[in-house]
C-alpha cells in the first residue's frame, strides 16, 4: 500500500513536471492556433541560458552571491525568452498565418531545430549545473501510519508546488487582466477580435512571451532535477501525450492530463513493465492519450470540431 | 430533346427533424421529390436548407425522421451511400479538390464507377489502363457540356469563382447521378454566368432526365426554373407547391417581406 | 530553344495520359535513369557509392512512401522510422526464419508487414486528424522502437540486440560490391516509383488526394475515406517497410533499432517537405538535398573558416546543419510549400517559353 | 580509367571543394592517417568531447615526441552525434583519405555493430577500447575488431568478483539481489549475458531495468528499486543517463555506495553537477582511472596545452575520459610502432599490416613506463587469437569532489568469460558463414 502511494505521488509529481511544459502548448495553441513543436527546444534554451549565465555573471561582476547570480541570470533569460518570441513570431509566423494546422506544426518543427542548433552553439552542449537551491534529499512521512513509512521528494513537491503558483498566476493573468482579455478574444475568433481593433501580431507576440517564461520556469526546474543539456529537448516529447489528452484548448486539461498521463505512465512501468521487460513507459502514454483520442477526438477538456460543409 | 416526363415519387422525406445541441435546425419536415423534375427549396437565411441538403445525402444525421429512396428505406443515411444510390451534390462554398486540375478532380466523379484494383493500377496494364481511358472519353463529354475544355489541365485554385462552380457541377455529373442537389449553385455570379448555370441546370434536367433539388436565394431563377418548391423558415416548412402556388401562400410572403429578421 | 512544344499534338486520350506527356521530358528521365544504370557505375569511387548514393536512393524511397501518406493523402506522420524499423526486422525474421527465403522475397514480405502494420496504425487517423494523427503516430514510433528492443524473438536472441545479415544474392546475384548494391537498390527504387506514379495518377491516387483536399466532399461523391486512408497508409508503410529492409540489409548489412529512431521520421519528414510534398520527383530532390548537405557542409565550413583564420570545430558544422535544417523548413513552409519540385517546375515552365518571356 | 578518376574528382569537387582545399601541404615525411569519429554535439556530448579531446591530443604528443620512428600521426575528425548513420557515413568518407586509414575507432557500440560488417573488406581494424561487441575478442572470427584492454563482460565479471570479495566469498552473493539499470541499446544490453551466467553459478538474483534514450526519465526505474531494495544497482549508463541515475538514487534514498557504474558509467560529467549527492558512488576503472599526476598527463599538459596546442580545456587533460581517449590513441600508436618493428621501421603501414601489429602489441611495464604510464595502466599483450590484451581492471569512488581507487586489482575470469566469448562468437561466424582463422592464418 505505502508503495502504492508512493508510485502514485511520484506519478503526480512527474505528471505536474509534464504539465508544466505541456502549458506552453496549450497557451500558443489557443491564441495562434500553432501547435508548437518548438516547446521543448525553448525549455532547452531558457534552460541553458539560466545555467550560463548564472555561471558567466559572477565571473563578469566579480561578485559571489549565488543568490544576486541567479536573480540576475533569471532576468536575463526573461529577456532572452522575449527575443525568442519576438523573434519566431517576426520570421516565421507571421508569414504563416491563416495555414493549416499540420503547415504551422512542421514549422516550428524547424524552429525547434534551429533552436537546439543556436543554443548549443551559445551556450555549449555539456551538461550545466542549475543551483537554484532545491532541496535534493527525501524525506519519509506518515511513518506511524504505513510501515517504512512514505517516501517523499521534497525537490517534487517544490517543482509541484511552482507549478501549481505558475497555473494560477496564468489563470489571473488571463482571467483579471486586459491583455489577458484580449487574448481570449483572440483565442475564440481571430477575425472578430481583429475587427474590434486587437492588434493580432502583437497579441501573437505576447503569447510567445508569455510561453517562453513557462518554458523558462520548466527549463529552470528540470534543469535544476537533470542538469541543462541537450536531452531536456526531449521533454517535449513526453509532454506531447499530456496535451493531446487534456485537450489542446484547455489549461486545466493540461494540468489533469499531465496528472492522468505521469501517474499512468508511473503505474504502468511499475507494475505492468517487469511483466513485458519494462521500458515501456514512453510509449504506454502515447497508448494511454491515443484511446482517450479514439473516444473523446478533441481531449478531456478540448472544444468539439464540428465539420461545415 | 426528347421531353421530359414527370415520374412517380422518387425521394421521400418524413418527419425530419435535425438539432445541435439545443438549436433545432430542422423541425418535423416533410416533403417529396418526383422524378424527372426540379424541385427548389428556398428560405430566408438561416431557415435551414443547407442542412436539409446536408440530411438528403447523409452529411448529418437527423435525429428522426426517415428518408425514402425509391422505396428504400434509409434511417440512417451516410454519404457513400448517398452516392451509391445515385445522389450528386455540389457545394455552396465550393468544395473543390484545391491541389488537382479540373480534369482530375472531374475524374473522381467517376470514382464509383472505377473497379480496377490498386495492384493492376499501380502496373498500369489491362483493365487498369482500360478503365482509365474509358472514363475519360465519359469526362471529356462532360466537358464539352459544360464547356470547359480550355480549363482541363488548370489546377482549380487557379480558377475564377464563376469556373470554379461549374466544375463542381461537371463533377456532381460525373457521378452520372439520379438525383443532383445544388447548393446554391448561382450565389455570386454576374447575370450572364447565372444565364449559363440555368441553361446547363435545364439542359440536365431534360437531356439526361436528371432530378434536381436546388436551393437558391434568387427568387426570380427559382420561380422561373423549378416545377415545385418548398419553403423553410427557422427549420420549419411553411410552404409547398407550384411557384404560383408558393408565391400566393400568405406564411412565404409574411417570411420574405415581413421586418422581423 | 529545343525545349518546345509547338507542333506536337495530342491525338488520343491515351498519349495525353502518359507520365510524361512532352517527348522532351520523357527522353530525359530515360536518359537520366539509363545514365544511372550504365555511367555512374562506371565513373564513381566507393566513397560516393556507399556514404551518398545508396543512402540517397533508399532514403528516397522512404520518401516516397511518406509522401504518398503526407503528400497525397495529407494524413502527417511522424513515425516512419518505426515501419522502416518493422520492414527491417520483419524482413530479418522472413530471411531466417524460413528456410530457402530468397533475400528480396524477404525484402518484399517485410513491406507487406509494414504495411499490415502502417494500416492497423492508420485506423486512428479515421477518427482524428492533423495535429492529434501526428501523435498517434508518435506511438507508434516510441511502440516499435520498444518493441525491437524488448522482444527478443523479433532480433533472433541476439544478446545485445542487435541483428546482422549476410550479403544477400537475388536470382543468382550476389549483391556484395558497393556497385552491385547501388545497381540492385536503384533498380527497385526505378520500378516502385512507376508503380507510385502510375497510382497517383490513377483512380486510387485521385481518391488520396480527394481525402487531402476536403474530405467531406470526397465522401459525398463516394470516395470512402476509411478505404483511402488505410490504403494511404499501407501502401505508404509498404514502401517506407521495404526502404527500411534495404537500409539494413544492403546499407548498414547490421543495425540495431536505434537505426531507425525518431531522428530518421522527422528526416523522412524533412525530405517530404523540402523536397515537395505532393510530387514524386520531390521525394528525390528533397533526400538528395537532405543527404548531402550535411556532407557539404562539413566540408566546406572548415574551409571557409580557414578563409577567415578561424577554425572551425566539428561541433560547430552540426550545429550550422541542425540551424541550416530548421532554417529551411520554414523557409520553404513560408516561401514555396510545394519545395524543390515546384522550384523546379517552374524552372521547366519557363524554360518552355524561353527566351520568349510571355 | 582516365575518364574514371576525372569524374571522381569532379563529383569531390561538386561536393565539397574538399579535394582543393585539404591536400596536404607537404609530403615530406611518412605520415600515418586515422579517422576520428568523435561526437561533440546532442545528448552525448558531454561524455564525448572529453574523450576525443585526448584522443587527438595524445596523437599530437606522439607528433611532438617525434612520431613512430619519425611517421607523423595525422588525423581528420568527423562529427557522428553517437548516431550509427552518421558515423558509417564518416568512416566512408575518412577511411581512403591520405592514403588510407590505418585504423578506425567509432566510439559507440552502434556504429562498431555496422563497421564489424565493413572492415573486413576494406581491412582496416576497428579498435573499440573498452566497448563494442564482448565476443570480438575472439580475434579467429572477429579478424578486425580489437576490444582492447576490456570488454563489458570481463567489466561486468569483474564487478561480480568486487562484490564476491566485497560479501566474502562467491557463496555469500546467494540470494543476493542485483539490479541492472542500463541504456536500452545494444551497449546497455551487451553486460547482460554475462550477469546471467554468473548469476546462474552463484545463485544471486538479477533483475534488468531499461531505461529508455536518452535517459532523462528514470523515476519509475528507483521506484522499483525502491521497492526491491536490491542489496547492490550497476548502472550501465551513458551521457546524461548517468547524472540523472544518480540523482534518482538520490531522490529516493538508495546508498550510492552500493551503486557500481561500468567504465562508462564512472567519469567526471556523470558526477560533477550531482556534487556531494554522488558521494560514495563507485565505478568500475577500465585500468586508469583520474590521472591528474600521471606522467604522460604531465607532458601534455607541457608540451601541447603549455604551449597553446592542446584540445579543448585544460583543466580536463587528465580526467577519466580524457585518459581514456589518451589510452585509446596511444594503444593504437603502439600497434603502428608494432607493425614497424615487422613491416619495415619508419615506414608508413597499411591497415592491413596494423593488423598485424594490433595482434602483436606487447606492452610491457617498461614500455608503459616510458611512455609516461606509470600507475595508470598494466601490462597489454594481445594475440590473434585474444584481441582484448588485458583482462585488468578496478573500482574507484567518488568523494564528492574527486575519483580515488578503492580496490585491488581484479582480473576478468577465463574460466566463465572464454567459452562465453567462444560459442558467441562461433554463433556469429555460423550467420556469417565466416571460417575461423587457425594458428597457421595467424602467421600470415
Amino acid at each position: 500500500m505505502s508503495f502504492f502511494l508512493e508510485t502514485l505521488i511520484g506519478g503526480l509529481m512527474s505528471g505536474m513536471l509534464y504539465s508544466l511544459v505541456a502549458l506552453g502548448f496549450v497557451l500558443i495553441y489557443k491564441a495562434s492556433g500553432v501547435f508548437n513543436f518548438a516547446q521543448g527546444a525553448m525549455v532547452l534554451f531558457a534552460a541553458l541560458s539560466m545555467a550560463r549565465f548564472s555561471e558567466w555573471i559572477p565571473q563578469w561582476l566579480g561578485m559571489d552571491n549565488l543568490f544576486m547570480a541567479n536573480v540576475l541570470a533569471f532576468a536575463v533569460s526573461v529577456a532572452v525568452m522575449f527575443i525568442v518570441a519576438w523573434l519566431i513570431e517576426r520570421l516565421v509566423l507571421r508569414h504563416l498565418v491563416n495555414q493549416e494546422g499540420a503547415t504551422l506544426l512542421m514549422a516550428t518543427l524547424g524552429i525547434a531545430y534551429f533552436l537546439d542548433g543556436v543554443g548549443q552553439t551559445i551556450f555549449g552542449s555539456d551538461i550545466y549545473k542549475i543551483d537554484v537551491g532545491m532541496p535534493k534529499e527525501p524525506v519519509m512521512m506518515l511513518e506511524n501510519v504505513f510501515e517504512g513509512g512514505i517516501l517523499i521528494n521534497k525537490e517534487d513537491f517544490v517543482a509541484a508546488f511552482i507549478s501549481a503558483m505558475l497555473v494560477l498566476a496564468l489563470t489571473i493573468f488571463f482571467q483579471k487582466t486586459a491583455t489577458g482579455r484580449a487574448l481570449r478574444a483572440v483565442a475564440d475568433d481571430h477575425q472578430a477580435a481583429q475587427s474590434i481593433g486587437i492588434p493580432l501580431n502583437r497579441i501573437w507576440v505576447i503569447v510567445w512571451c508569455v510561453a517562453g517564461i513557462t518554458a523558462l520556469v520548466a527549463g529552470v526546474i528540470w534543469g535544476s532535477k537533470l542538469g541543462a543539456q541537450f536531452s531536456l529537448s526531449t521533454v517535449a516529447l513526453r509532454a506531447l501525450p499530456v496535451v493531446i489528452l487534456g485537450g489542446l484548448t484547455s489549461v486545466p486539461g493540461a494540468i489533469i492530463g499531465g496528472l492522468i498521463i505521469g501517474v499512468g505512465e508511473k503505474l504502468s512501468e511499475v507494475y505492468l513493465g517487469p511483466y513485458v521487460g519494462g521500458g515501456i513507459e514512453i510509449w504506454f502514454a502515447y497508448m494511454l492519450a491515443l484511446m482517450f483520442l479514439l473516444f473523446r477526438p478533441q481531449g478531456l477538456f478540448g472544444e468539439k470540431i464540428i465539420d461545415r460543409v | 430533346m426528347t421531353g421530359r416526363k414527370i415520374g412517380e415519387v422518387i425521394l421521400d422525406l418524413k418527419n425530419i427533424s435535425l438539432s445541435f445541441g439545443g438549436v433545432k435546425a430542422l423541425q418535423d419536415i416533410s416533403f417529396n421529390v418526383l422524378e424527372h423534375e426540379i424541385r427548389a427549396i428556398i428560405g430566408p437565411n438561416g431557415a435551414g436548407k443547407s442542412s436539409m441538403l446536408n440530411v438528403i445525402n447523409g452529411v448529418y444525421r437527423p435525429q428522426e425522421g426517415e428518408i425514402i429512396l425509391r422505396g428504400e428505406h434509409f434511417a440512417n443515411m451516410n454519404s457513400y451511400r448517398a452516392a451509391k444510390a445515385g445522389l450528386a451534390r455540389t457545394f455552396q462554398n465550393i468544395a473543390l479538390f484545391k491541389g488537382m486540375s479540373v480534369l482530375d478532380n472531374i475524374m473522381t466523379g467517376r470514382n464509383l464507377k472505377m473497379k480496377a484494383n490498386m495492384l493492376l493500377q499501380a502496373l498500369w496494364v489491362g483493365p487498369a489502363q482500360r478503365e482509365e481511358l474509358e472514363h475519360r472519353l465519359k469526362v471529356e463529354e462532360i466537358i464539352d457540356f459544360l464547356e470547359i475544355q480550355h480549363i482541363r489541365k488548370t489546377p482549380v485554385g487557379r480558377l475564377p469563382y464563376g469556373l470554379q462552380k461549374r466544375v463542381d457541377l461537371a463533377r456532381a455529373l460525373a457521378m452520372e447521378p439520379q438525383i443532383l442537389l445544388l447548393d446554391e449553385p448561382m450565389a455570386g455570379m454576374n447575370v450572364e454566368e447565372k444565364q449559363d448555370m440555368c441553361r446547363f441546370i435545364l439542359d440536365v434536367n431534360d437531356q439526361f432526365g436528371t432530378t434536381v433539388v436546388l436551393i437558391e436565394h434568387d427568387m426570380g431563377v427559382v420561380m422561373d426554373i423549378s416545377d415545385r418548391v418548398v419553403v423553410l423558415d427557422y427549420g420549419k416548412k411553411i410552404g409547398d407547391g407550384t411557384p404560383d402556388e408558393v408565391r400566393a401562400n400568405p406564411d412565404v410572403i409574411s417570411a420574405y417581406l415581413g421586418a422581423s429578421h | 530553344m529545343f525545349y518546345r512544344e509547338n507542333g506536337q499534338f495530342k491525338t488520343s486520350y491515351k498519349s495525353d495520359q502518359q507520365i510524361f506527356p512532352i517527348p522532351q521530358d520523357r527522353w530525359a528521365i530515360v536518359a537520366i535513369v539509363a545514365l544511372a544504370f550504365f555511367a555512374v557505375p562506371m565513373m564513381v569511387d566507393e566513397y560516393l557509392f556507399r556514404a551518398i548514393l545508396i543512402p540517397f536512393l533508399i532514403l528516397s524511397l522512404a520518401a516516397l512512401g511518406v509522401n504518398i501518406l503526407v503528400g497525397y493523402c495529407g494524413q502527417i506522420t511522424l513515425g516512419a522510422g518505426a515501419f522502416m524499423a518493422v520492414g527491417a526486422y520483419a524482413a530479418y525474421n522472413f530471411l531466417i526464419r524460413v528456410s530457402g527465403m530468397p533475400a528480396l522475397g524477404a525484402i518484399l514480405l517485410g513491406g507487406l508487414t509494414a504495411a499490415a502494420v502502417g494500416i492497423v496504425f492508420g485506423i486512428p487517423s479515421l477518427r482524428v486528424r492533423g495535429l492529434y494523427l501526428a501523435v498517434a503516430t508518435l506511438a507508434a514510433q516510441f511502440f516499435w522502437d520498444w518493441a525491437f528492443l524488448r522482444v527478443k524473438w523479433f532480433t533472433n536472441d541476439a544478446s545485445s540486440g542487435s541483428v546482422s545479415v549476410a550479403d544477400i544474392s537475388v536470382f543468382g546475384w550476389t549483391i556484395d560490391s558497393p556497385s552491385d548494391k547501388y545497381l540492385f537498390c536503384l533498380g527497385i527504387l526505378v520500378i516502385f516509383s512507376l508503380m507510385a506514379k502510375n497510382m497517383v495518377r490513377g483512380s486510387i491516387g485521385r481518391q488520396w488526394m480527394a481525402i487531402r483536399d476536403m474530405d467531406v466532399a470526397a465522401t459525398v461523391i463516394g470516395i470512402r475515406p476509411m478505404y483511402a486512408k488505410l490504403t494511404a497508409f499501407a501502401v505508404s508503410s509498404f514502401y517506407v517497410g521495404v526502404a527500411g529492409a534495404l537500409w539494413g540489409f544492403v546499407h548498414l548489412g547490421s543495425w540495431e533499432p536505434a537505426a531507425f529512431s525518431i531522428d530518421r521520421s522527422f528526416q523522412l519528414l524533412f525530405m517530404v517537405i523540402i523536397g515537395g510534398m505532393g510530387a514524386i520527383a520531390g521525394s528525390f530532390f528533397g533526400a538528395a538535398f537532405i543527404v548531402i548537405l550535411p556532407i557539404f557542409l562539413n566540408q566546406l565550413l572548415p574551409v571557409i573558416g580557414g578563409w577567415f583564420g578561424l577554425e572551425v570545430s566539428i561541433a560547430l558544422v552540426s550545429h550550422v546543419e541542425i540551424m541550416i535544417f530548421g532554417a529551411l523548413i520554414a523557409f520553404f513552409l513560408i516561401v514555396e510549400p510545394h519545395g524543390i519540385a515546384r522550384l523546379w517546375s517552374t524552372g521547366r515552365e519557363k524554360l518552355r517559353l524561353w527566351p520568349f518571356p510571355h | 580509367m582516365k575518364l574514371r578518376k576525372l569524374a571522381v574528382a569532379a563529383s569531390v569537387a561538386a561536393i565539397g571543394l574538399s579535394a582543393l582545399f585539404t591536400t596536404p601541404a607537404a609530403f615530406a615525411a611518412e605520415e600515418q592517417f586515422f579517422p576520428v569519429l568523435a561526437y561533440r554535439t546532442g545528448a552525448y556530448a558531454p561524455n564525448g568531447t572529453p574523450w576525443a579531446n585526448g584522443f587527438v591530443d595524445y596523437m599530437k604528443l606522439t607528433n611532438a615526441r617525434g612520431g613512430v620512428n619519425g611517421v607523423k600521426m595525422i588525423w581528420e575528425e568527423c562529427e557522428t552525434g553517437y548516431a550509427t548513420d552518421r558515423g558509417v557515413e564518416c568512416y566512408e568518407r575518412l577511411k581512403g583519405k591520405h592514403g588510407g586509414a590505418t585504423a578506425v575507432q567509432p566510439l559507440s557500440t552502434g556504429i562498431t555493430f555496422a563497421l564489424t560488417e565493413k572492415a573486413p573488406v576494406d581491412k582496416i581494424p576497428v579498435i573499440t577500447a573498452g566497448y563494442g561487441r564482448s565476443e570480438s575478442q575472439d580475434g579467429s572470427v572477429f579478424g578486425w575488431n580489437f576490444p582492447l584492454v576490456g570488454t563489458y563482460w570481463m567489466g561486468a565479471d569483474v564487478l561480480v568478483q568486487h562484490l564476491a570479495k566485497k560479501e566474502g566469498g562467491f557463496d555469500k552473493l546467494k540470494g543476493k539481489k542485483i539490479a541492472l539499470v542500463y541504456h536500452d541499446s545494444p551497449y546497455g544490453k551487451e553486460p547482460i549475458a554475462l550477469l546471467q551466467e554468473r548469476a546462474k553459478m552463484h545463485g544471486f538474483d538479477l533483475s534488468l531495468l531499461p531505461v529508455a534514450h536518452p535517459g532523462v526519465e528514470q523515476k519509475a526505474t528507483w521506484l522499483q528499486i525502491r521497492q526491491n531494495k536490491p542489496d547492490y544497482v550497476f548502472l550501465w549508463g551513458w551521457g546524461v543517463m548517468n547524472s540523472t541515475s544518480i540523482k534518482e538514487a538520490q531522490a529516493t534514498g538508495y546508498p550510492r555506495e552500493k551503486m557500481y557504474g561500468v567504465w562508462w558509467s564512472g567519469a567526471e560529467p556523470d558526477v560533477k553537477d550531482v556534487g556531494d549527492g554522488a558521494k560514495g558512488y563507485n565505478a568500475l576503472a577500465m585500468q586508469h582511472g583520474a590521472e591528474p599526476n600521471a606522467k604522460v598527463v604531465k607532458e601534455i599538459l607541457e608540451k601541447l596545452h603549455a604551449k597553446g596546442q592542446g584540445t579543448g580545456p585544460k583543466e580536463e587533460v587528465g580526467q577519466v575520459l580524457y585518459m581514456r581517449g589518451v589510452i585509446s590513441s596511444m594503444l593504437q600508436v603502439e600497434g603502428v610502432r608494432a607493425a614497424q618493428g615487422r613491416y619495415g621501421k619508419g615506414k608508413r603501414i597499411t591497415g592491413e599490416q596494423m593488423r598485424w601489429g594490433l595482434e602483436n602489441i606487447n606492452l610491457d611495464q617498461k614500455t608503459l613506463d616510458s611512455l609516461g604510464f606509470a600507475g595508470v595502466m598494466r601490462p597489454v599483450q594481445t594475440s590473434c587469437l585474444d584481441h582484448m590484451g588485458s583482462a585488468w581492471a578496478r573500482i574507484h569512488t567518488w568523494d564528492g569532489k574527486k575519483w580515488n581507487f578503492t580496490s585491488d586489482w581484479y582480473q576478468g575470469d577465463e574460466k566463465v568469460l572464454r567459452p562465453l566469448v567462444i560459442s558467441t562468437a562461433g554463433r556469429y561466424a555460423e550467420e556469417k558463414k565466416i571460417k575461423r582463422r587457425t594458428a597457421d592464418d595467424c602467421k600470415k
